[in-house]
């Protein structure tokens, strides 16, 4: 009796979902992410793009936890969900640091892990698992099409920007990677800066046509309002991160005609994002973020796989997971050998729309990208 | 008579435009107590911080025990044998008395980079201290805390303190203070025979045991040595009698 | 036996109690926070050493703590890559023993406070809380742009380093090395503050001056209390990394040498046991109300200021009353 | 690096540091008088700039939200005076960290709780943006002018305040004895909250400005805090023209070490690990700065006590 009353709520689920279940077996996710302190609005929306999408599915059971953006609390979070909860698969960490701490220990608990956000080299290349799936983007991937589409739209002469840390020059060298034409500056700033007179000041002196940087959270909003007050004109480019609808509200007209990379947009034009578009709004009263998508795309992955096999037998799950059989907001999904995506990366343009200011999708900078660790993957 | 064991020649000491030690000059041999008197402000307890070493002097000299120590400090004077109590009293006020009597005998030991052994069962540590506090009379009050000991039992405390040091020279700032009559009759007694131990430089109030007690006296007035001489010199001095013992007379 | 004596036996007890009740109960997490208890009780026993005995508020002690961290870290992750730490002069391989990591972090951490505690230590008063703050500051600023050893990503160790005769991926098993070096230091540091160090140094707090004119350097007895206090959380961050198998700069940050503060006055400065009780109430404090509420740091303010407003003397000094005088 | 060039960041400098003098006036204000650690004046810099957004928002009018930050921050200060900071003037210094760190976590979170995690919107006066061009063709940003201009005339309106008013001498009084303000008849509690408040709506003013050019989000604070903090050290805790020659000094050594560093080690190292290793020591500049003057000069360049 109670077996049936199961399955119909996994098939009303998965209707829900636009997708059939061949069985009921259950998963129980556990979600480690920053919902408290600085960064948390990132946390939050993974979060709801994932409770959106396993909305109505009694055989998937969430358990949340916040990590304070902490890196110990985030791996004593870990044993707490593999020791106490039990759970079988593991997600939600939004930072490259973070995931570095949390990704061994949860794999080297034989837990699945379902990246819905950060994508470290290490874990693409030599660290790689059979258990991890990144279902956002290696952290280059982005940098790297910019760097195809700078190549591409004629720009020849860039000034670099991140922070002094591993994502940051990270990025940069990604960025570096694919352009081709010469770089005429490079800035690596403290991580939390908030003053960037000194370095504005630099790029006004520097004869580059194009200013690319990365600067996730409040520095990106510091440095995109402070360069469109000092008159410096030259073209603004960037990865999504410091573009992305939740700080696009903080930044405002300062940041109209900024290109920036990312992999999902929200008028990217397929069913499936539609639905999400207009469920995340319904759902939230906000437009969603690519951190929203990415939550969403991550419970859909899983539930594909659900349906395909029981967690319990990890080699059939790993499998169920690697055919990627959902259909992904972002359009055409594959996963690599590596369990890092294949996917497609736009260039897009922040517009404004009415009053609300906010991105649209200008071109494709690189089809079917791929990360360039996946040689190093031993599995 | 011996060389003295302490000998202050010529020290000067200013705040801005105030001079507080004015051209000082002093000596203390073996078996004397040697008084310092003068009115308040006269500069007393600066030029005992100058002779401590607390107090770095603008010129002159230090010597003690025939070494130069001018250049100084606290800590190496006290180790070489200066014996200080403080006009007010500094002491470790969370301990017990006996503790504050351990830290003297501690810091005559020298010994002080142990980590493991109780102090307080270190015996030779402890019988220093507990002798010291029984030749003040303290005895019965070792297990109280000091903060609870009253103002006379606390100036005994400093002596006791400065008893544990063995010093070569003691340097007492008014020990008698707060001591009432009898408590100030039994000190007297107690530093008349402790200057066969060790010479005693004493400031005090205590007209009654200063004259009782010391075996010359100096007064000073103004950051100046006015006068230097036995009681009876002292008592007679005309300029003393203006500057300084006058003025009680009148009262 | 006094009412902080019997206080204290309890506190002892509390945490093995907590984690081997866990164990028949086969709850592991449970156990895992009582090792977190432990080992940042460990680090504020350390700082205890230093604020409670010496009076140093030292509001930089993140620095060794962080500096034990790594020298895990750096240890442990050459030891898994296989590849020498240093070739020239002489050959330095990495280690997974945590005996002779322990014995890296405490002598790398007492060296660390030597050399800041000896600059520092030229200051009082707020001075000294400042620059203390600053040296923590620097050390994190440079852990997080130096990209040797993964700056802000930090080092991921995958396997818990080794103890002899011990598995120590265990729960269980590393409860019990972190508790038994728990005991042995709070033992020492027991010993310490009742031996002749530590009459000098307390004695220093209450009064420097009666310390200088018993012929002792008060500076001296700082720096010794202020480097014996930088090696025992040295001692507790490499154990933490160990718990946590990673290390980060946020265990340089300020909000860390805050956080080994609190325990050490949540429980009560200067009392033998007070980071004990203040690490196990801060942690039960985390993990019950960081369950009820996003907002919990709301209500673990308020607590925090209740504790410091009204309840004196720390969770022991409410309880046990004022401090009696020893022996 | 051209000459035009090095003036620009000495002006970035100076409009950082002028910046981080309303902050650092407002906190060794409070210590001077009151000898209180107050961690948590970066919490009233945050508060300051959320009502400035939250009004500028509302109103559409930036100097509405200027009133409202000073308001604010005034308005918090005063409270937390009365509610808590004045039960700690007689604490030592460990408890006044202690609790003014609590403090932090409940303004911090409790910003958060009400208005969420994402950063708010605050922009420059349209009157105020764009560039102007200075003598020598040097085009320079005509908000850090403003903001310059704001923070000379603040320091020198805190200076006559000091000098000059019956507030002043009140606070000189309490800074030099304690007791012999009581003893003036003058209503100690009273002039505390006063202090506070003041300290306060500086540090509100100036998260109001900062605002503006940055981002108003939870935790904006305490990394100003901390530099506020080296600042007061370096001059000298409770004296405000220490607090200001601190704070011109962090503000160009912060500024100039990250532009003049990087370069400087690339004329001895390979130009890919100068940028980092030079990017490392300039983030750690100030630091350095500040423990070389307590070497020198143990309590600060103009601390007398």
């Amino acid at each position: 009796m109670k077996l049936r009353t199961l399955i119909a709520a996994a098939s009303i689920a998965a209707l829900g979902a636009g997708m059939a279940y061949a069985d009921g077996s259950k998963v129980k996710v556990g979600m480690i992410t920053t919902l408290s302190g600085g960064g948390a609005g990132l946390g939050i929306d993974v979060r709801d793009g994932f409770v959106l999408a396993a909305k109505g599915n009694d055989n998937l059971e969430l358990v949340i936890e916040d990590d304070q953006r902490k890196p110990d609390i985030a791996v004593q979070l870990t044993d707490k969900l593999i020791q106490s909860e039990k759970v079988d698969v593991l997600t939600g960490i939004i930072w490259s640091n973070l995931a570095m701490a949390v990704v061994p220990a949860a794999t080297a608990q034989g837990k699945f892990y379902l990246s819905p956000n950060a994508g470290p080299s290490a874990l693409a290349g030599k660290g790689c698992s059979p258990l991890y799936f990144n279902v956002a983007w290696q952290n280059d991937a982005f940098y790297e099409a910019g760097g195809m589409w700078a190549s591409d739209n004629g720009i020849e002469k860039v000034f670099l920007m991140a922070p002094n840390y591993p994502a940051g020059t990270d990025g940069m060298n990604g960025f570096k990677r694919t352009f081709k034409g010469e770089v005429v500056g490079e800035v690596y700033t403290k991580l939390g800066q908030t003053d960037y007179a000194a370095e504005i000041a630099q790029i006004r002196a520097s004869d580059a046509d194009t200013v690319y940087f990365f600067l996730p959270g409040g520095m990106g909003i510091s440095f995109m309002k402070q360069f469109a007050g000092s008159g410096v004109e030259k073209n603004v480019m960037g990865p999504a991160f410091s573009f992305d609808q939740g700080i696009l509200g903080a930044i405002g007209d300062a940041a109209l005609g900024v290109k920036n990379t990312s992999h999902w947009s929200k008028d990217i034009d397929n069913a499936a994002n539609k639905k999400f578009v207009a469920d995340f709004q319904a759902e939230y009263g906000r437009l969603p973020s690519l951190y929203a998508a990415q939550g969403y795309d991550t419970a859909l992955l899983l539930q594909s796989a659900m349906g395909k096999a029981d967690v319990k037998d990890a080699a059939a799950f790993q499998a169920a997971l690697e055919e990627a059989d959902f259909a992904s907001v972002r359009g055409d999904f594959a996963f690599a050998p590596n369990h890092h995506p294949i996917q497609d990366i736009y260039m897009r343009e922040v517009i404004k729309e009415g009053d609300v200011v906010t991105n649209k999708i200008i071109g494709v900078a690189s089809s079917d990208h791929q990360d360039v660790y996946g040689a190093d993957c031993k599995m | 008579m011996t060389d003295p064991l302490l000998k202050l020649s010529h020290l000067n000491k200013s705040f801005g435009a105030l001079k507080a030690t004015d051209d000082v000059s002093l000596t203390l041999v073996r078996g004397e107590i040697h008084a310092l008197i003068g009115p308040n402000g006269a500069g007393k307890s600066t030029l005992i911080k100058q002779i401590a070493g607390g107090l770095r002097s603008d010129s002159g000299t230090v010597e003690f025990a025939g070494r130069d120590v001018t250049h100084l400090g606290t800590v190496p004077r006290a180790r070489a044998g200066l014996g200080r109590t403080f006009q007010i009293s500094s002491l470790a006020m969370e301990y017990t008395v006996l503790q504050n009597t351990v830290l003297g005998a501690l810091g005559h030991d020298g010994g002080v980079m142990r980590f493991f052994r109780p102090v307080m069962k270190d015996r030779a540590l402890v019988d220093r201290g507990m002798a010291a506090l029984e030749r003040v009379g303290l005895a019965d009050q070792a297990a109280k805390r000091t903060a609870d000991l009253s103002h006379g039992q606390r100036r005994l405390l400093e002596v006791a303190v400065a008893l544990t040091l063995e010093p070569k020279v003691f340097l007492m700032d008014e020990p008698m203070a707060g001591l009432g009559a009898s408590g100030s009759k039994r000190l007297t007694g107690f530093l008349d025979a402790l200057r066969a131990q060790a010479p005693i430089l004493l400031v005090e109030h205590d007209m009654d045991a200063v004259f009782a007690l010391a075996d010359r006296i100096s007064v000073l007035v103004y950051g100046q040595v006015i006068a230097t001489g036995t009681a009876d010199e002292i008592k007679r001095d005309p300029t003393v009698r203006e500057a300084y013992l006058g003025a009680e007379d009148a009262v | 036996m006094t009412r902080e004596t019997l206080l204290n036996i309890v506190l002892f007890a509390i945490l093995p109690t907590t984690a081997l009740v866990a164990f028949a109960l086969d709850e592991p997490f449970i156990i895992t926070l009582a090792t977190k208890a432990a080992i940042l009780a460990l680090a504020g026993v350390g700082l205890n050493i230093a604020l409670g005995l010496g009076g140093l508020v030292s509001f930089g002690h993140a620095a060794f703590f962080g500096l034990g961290g790594y020298a895990m870290g750096i240890l442990a992750s050459h030891a898994q890559s296989y590849t020498p730490l240093m070739e020239t002069p002489f050959l330095i391989e990495g280690t997974k023993s945590m005996l002779v990591i322990w014995g890296v972090a405490i002598v790398a951490s007492a060296l660390a406070a030597l050399a800041i505690g000896a600059l520092s230590l030229r200051t009082t008063g707020v001075y000294f809380i400042m620059i203390t703050l600053a040296f923590g500051q620097m050390l994190y600023y440079f852990a997080i742009s130096w990209p040797a050893y993964g700056g802000e990503d930090g080092l991921s160790i995958y396997v818990r380093n080794d103890f002899p005769g011990l598995n120590t991926l265990d729960p269980i098993q590393f409860f019990a090395i972190a508790f038994g070096i728990l005991a042995i230091v709070l033992f020492g540091a027991g010993r310490l503050a009742k031996a002749r160090f530590g009459l000098a140094l307390s004695a220093a707090r209450q009064n420097a001056e009666r310390v200088e004119t018993v012929g002792l350097t008060p500076f001296r007895l700082r720096l010794v209390a202020f480097v014996i206090s930088g090696a025992v959380t040295g001692l507790a961050g490499a154990l933490f990394a160990d718990l946590n198998r990673f290390v980060s700069p946020t265990m340089f940050s300020w909000h860390t040498s805050g956080e080994i503060m609190v325990f050490v006055i949540l429980g009560g400065v200067g009392r033998l046991f007070g980071p004990v009780a203040g690490a196990a109430l801060y942690i039960l404090l985390e993990h019950t109300l960081g369950g009820l509420s996003e907002f919990w740091h709301v209500y673990l303010g308020l607590l925090l200021l209740l504790v410091v407003l009204f309840a004196r003397g720390g969770l022991i000094g409410t309880i046990a009353g004022r401090e009696v005088a020893h022996d | 690096m051209s000459t035009i060039l090095l003036i620009e960041q000495v002006l970035n400098g100076l409009q950082f540091g002028v910046m981080l003098f309303l902050m650092a006036a407002g906190l060794t204000l409070i210590f001077g008088v009151m000898g209180l650690i107050n961690l948590a004046h970066g919490s009233l810099y945050m508060v300051g700039a959320f009502a400035a957004a939250a009004v500028a928002g509302w109103t559409g009018s930036f100097a509405l939200a200027l009133v409202a930050a000073l308001a604010a921050s005034a308005t918090a200060g005063a409270l937390v005076e009365l509610l808590v900071i004045r039960r700690l003037y007689d604490r030592d210094h460990l408890d006044q960290v202690l609790a003014t760190f609590a403090l932090i976590l409940i303004f911090s979170e409790g910003t958060r709780w009400l208005f969420g995690s994402f950063p708010l919107f605050l922009d420059v006066p349209a009157a105020l943006a764009g560039p102007i061009m200075l003598p020598g063709g040097i085009l320079y940003p005509l908000y850090r002018l403003v903001i310059i201009g704001v923070g000379l005339l603040v320091a020198a309106g805190v200076f006559w305040l000091i000098a000059k008013t019956r507030i002043g001498i009140q606070i000189r009084a309490g800074e030099a004895d304690r007791e012999m303000i009581a003893a003036l008849g003058i209503d100690i509690s009273k002039l505390y909250t006063m202090v506070f408040a003041l300290g306060a709506a500086l540090a509100g003013l100036a998260g109001a400005l900062v605002g503006a050019i940055q981002s108003v989000q939870v935790g904006m604070g305490e990394p100003v805090l901390i530099l506020a903090f080296v600042v007061i050290v370096i001059g000298g805790i409770g004296s405000i023209k220490g607090a200001l020659v601190g704070s011109i000094l962090v503000g160009l050594t912060d500024t100039l070490g990250g532009v003049l560093l990087p370069p400087l080690f690339a004329t001895f190292m390979p130009a890919s690990s100068a940028t980092s290793v030079g990017s490392a020591v300039a983030s750690m500049a100030i630091y350095i700065l500040m423990v070389g003057v307590l070497l020198f000069k143990p309590s600060g360049l103009f601390g007398g006590k």
